[in-house]
């Protein structure tokens, strides 16, 4: 241990803001990636859902989903 | 081998060998980056010459690394998206650049604010920062370029060339730039110039080194993996899992 | 003589849209093949495939029984591709604009062959005027005048009649089937009816598969 | 004259194995002819190549206004802004380098050439120095003049400029290429290729400052010579895999 007391640590012996702010900065961006990266996934998995559930609903209704990957037909993403 | 290559190129294997390796990346980027803090930040020793504010390097070394690895990386995802036309390259190159400029950022960021005690001022012309802010400036040409296309195959390969480009400039400018301080200002000591480290001292870093690594690959595992569902959100596969919520 | 341009399951994807799939072509000497089909099929996309344009498609194109990677060269050397934009400068003279194409075909540098071609296409006493101060029509026909100025086996030709008066369009027509008879190729795509010929073919895009008419 | 009688005599002078001529003259008539053409376009358009030179005279005519007119501050700084003016006049020109053969038609006709089309884009290239690089070097010593550049740094001003802005022109040509089929690609252009011409700026303007120093300047030259040796074997490439992209854009 290179501090005697929890008040050394948090002063970095006069260096604190700029020890801090440094890391603080680095975490921010850190957990600011993996935030990101896990709603982009959430949303992209709740997308690729709602529409399997709307092309269930109209192949109940006995119509046939147009196939976006087909020609003359726009993507509907 | 070539086939392996192919299979790995093919986004379903690369979607289900991905969610294999996912958890160990991201459960060794936890450990080592809070080992590596804790062991950083608390336990090495202090600096004789610079005292705690040297603790800094703890970020700033990593960062940097990965700044110009990512970067490197991004370059030859765009070789083999080139070459062997395989899709998956291109996508980790997409997902990369963002996680490269913010790496780039923290160095940049870190490097002056360790400068604040060090030299005084919060800009120093150094020469590993003045090389720091032209690689983010190499980091937002190539992710706005491949912005600006409305096609995304011509997006992807544009990105691709000027990433290779930037990747033979990156030493030349490095070299041109380390001459250029050298020639304007007698060399100070810098963030990471120092001799001899000790073993307490290193060992955190190369922690957190080996940290930042695995942060990088898995967070452009887990980002590839959505591209791959962005992309590739009509073919069969992809809506079965989506059916499975997967 | 040789000439064959085939396309073996060809496919076009661009940006995750099909634009279209498992086209067979095969063009041989003396035809007129018109790539028919509605706005967005994919009719110029197909032409600049098949003009060696885009490399980025599925399946295999052969030139004369040579898969293309291989005989690009010789492919480049018998093509001779008019765009949607004409490809002639507008600054520049007509003279001057097919002195670059004569160069360009690696032609010998006849200011007489210029000026015959210029002619044939009803543009004798426009040579000296910036090709900028000519109507759409005659800028079209300074393009259309390197059909005669640079012979190749192979016109592959992107809307051709657009902008040409009643006149020209029949004397464009005659040049295509001329070409024809005298055993060149040509692949073309018009929204103008052509003259139904032995040596006209179409070739219908659209609703996801190419459909072959002899 | 109607096409019907040229027709015939097609028919009769042209048997179908002439339409197979193999291309003669090869890639030496082709480059030239570029050459040619693009010179004559450019110096058609007188206003193309003046501007980036008025943009020169213009811009260092700020600095005195903007810092002080005191000449031995303007000596010190002198050969930096000569040296990031031209590069800024330089980057002016860029955009038209590729811009005008994209909208009439003429780059698809350069890339189904049978030549390679690396050379092709080289000798646009070599164009693009001869009308702006050069220009620019030529007229930087009235410049020097002006910003009081210490007397023995003249000539290395000019020689430097005309090497470096070689390199400028090659590297410039990528992010042209790459940006050609963009709408708004200027600005983009812009920040695609300024950290790029960063190498080339440093042993410049370092040459310059070297020769008011007294220094020996052959190792600033030959750097720049090598930068120009490496963007010359490089570049082409990627100027041409970049128009490849922009023209399916």
């Amino acid at each position: 241990m290179a501090f005697s007391s929890l008040n050394d640590f948090l002063a970095m012996g006069g260096h604190g803001p700029y020890v801090w702010s440094a890391w603080a900065m680095t975490l921010l961006l850190l957990l600011g990636s993996v935030l990101h990266a896990r709603h982009e996934r959430r949303q992209l998995i709740r997308q690729l859902q709602r529409r399997s559930r709307r092309e269930r609903h109209h192949a109940a209704q006995g119509r046939t989903p147009r196939s976006p990957s087909r020609v003359g037909d726009i993507n509907d993403t | 081998m070539w086939t392996f290559i192919h299979k790995l190129g093919s986004p379903k294997w690369f979607y289900v060998i991905s969610a294999r390796l996912l958890p160990w990346f991201w459960a060794a980027a936890a450990v080592l980056i809070v080992v590596g803090s804790i062991w950083g930040l608390a336990f090495a020793p202090a600096d004789y010459q610079q005292g705690n504010s040297f603790r800094i390097i703890y970020v700033h070394v990593p960062a940097a690394f990965l700044a110009q690895s990512i970067f490197v990386a991004m370059a030859v995802s765009g070789l083999i998206f080139m070459v062997w036309k395989i899709k998956i390259a291109d996508m980790a190159a997409a997902m990369m650049a963002p996680l490269g400029a913010a790496m780039t950022f923290i160095a940049l960021f870190s490097g002056a604010v360790w400068g604040v005690p060090t030299w005084g001022t919060w800009w120093m012309w150094d020469a590993r920062l003045t090389s720091m802010l032209i690689l983010l400036f190499l980091y937002v040409g190539v992710i706005a370029l491949r912005g600006a296309f409305s096609s995304r195959d011509s997006a992807s390969r544009a990105a691709s060339v000027l990433a290779l480009v930037g990747v033979i400039n990156i030493p030349i400018i490095k070299y041109s730039v380390d001459w250029w301080y050298t020639l304007h200002q007698p060399a100070t000591f810098s963030v990471t110039s120092r001799p001899a480290m000790p073993l307490e001292m290193w060992m955190p870093l190369l922690i957190m080194v080996l940290g930042f690594y695995c942060f990088f690959i898995a967070l452009t595992l887990t980002r590839t993996r959505s591209e791959i569902l962005r992309r590739e959100a009509t073919k069969h596969w992809v809506r079965e899992l989506a059916g499975e919520g997967r | 003589m040789t000439l064959r341009l085939q396309a073996r399951e060809l496919a076009c994807e661009r940006d995750d849209r099909w634009l279209f799939e498992d086209l067979d072509l095969d063009i041989v000497a003396g035809e007129i093949v018109r790539i028919e089909g509605p706005n967005g099929s994919g009719k110029t996309t197909l032409l600049k495939i098949l003009s060696g344009q885009l490399a980025d498609y599925h399946g295999e194109l052969f030139w004369n029984e040579m898969p293309m990677r291989q005989a690009r060269d010789a492919f480049l050397s018998s093509l001779l591709y008019l765009g949607h934009t004409t490809g002639v400068k507008a600054a520049l003279t007509p003279l001057e604009n097919l002195a670059w194409y004569q160069a360009m075909a690696g032609g010998p540098d006849s200011e007489p062959a210029r000026l015959a071609a210029l002619d044939g296409v009803g543009l004798a006493g426009f040579e000296d005027l910036p090709t900028g101060q000519l109507s759409a029509g005659q800028q079209r026909r300074v393009a259309l005048a390197r059909l005669e100025l640079t012979p190749r086996p192979l016109w592959v030709l992107d809307e051709p009649f657009t902008a040409i008066d009643r006149q020209g369009v029949a004397e464009l027509e005659a040049r295509l089937e001329a070409h024809a008879r005298n055993g060149g190729s040509v692949l073309v795509t018009t929204h103008h009816a052509l003259r139904a010929t032995p040596a006209l073919r179409h070739v219908r895009l659209g609703a996801g598969n190419a459909h072959v008419q002899h | 004259m109607p096409m019907s009688s040229t027709e015939a005599t097609v028919s009769k002078a042209e048997p179908a194995t002439s339409l197979h001529r193999e291309p003669s003259g090869g890639l030496r008539v082709a480059l030239q002819a570029t050459f040619r053409r693009d010179l004559t376009l450019l110096l058609r358009r007188r206003g193309e190549v003046l501007n980036p030179l008025v943009f020169f005279a213009l811009v260092i005519t700020l600095f005195p206004i903007g810092i002080s007119p005191d000449p031995e501050l303007l000596s010190t700084i002198a050969p930096g802004l000569l040296w990031v003016a031209a590069l800024l006049a330089a980057l002016l020109s860029l955009d038209s380098l590729f811009r005008g053969d994209y909208d009439d038609g003429s780059l698809e006709q350069l890339l189904l050439s049978p030549q390679p089309l690396a050379a092709l884009a080289l000798a646009k290239v070599a164009v693009h120095w001869l009308l702006t690089g050069l220009p620019l070097a030529l007229m930087a010593p009235v410049l020097g003049i002006m910003l009081s550049l210490p007397a023995g740094s003249y000539l290395v001003l000019s020689l430097s400029l005309a090497l470096g802005s070689a390199s400028l022109s090659l590297i410039g040509a990528i992010g042209a290429a790459l940006t050609v089929g963009l709408a708004r690609g200027g600005v983009l252009l812009s920040l695609l290729v300024l950290p790029l011409y960063i190498p080339v700026l440093i042993f410049g303007a370092g040459a310059v400052q070297a020769a008011i120093l007294g220094d020996s300047i052959t190792a600033h030259l030959a750097i720049l010579g090598a930068l120009l040796a490496v963007a010359l074997m490089l570049a082409p490439w990627a100027i041409a895999a970049s128009l490849r992209i922009s023209i399916n854009g």
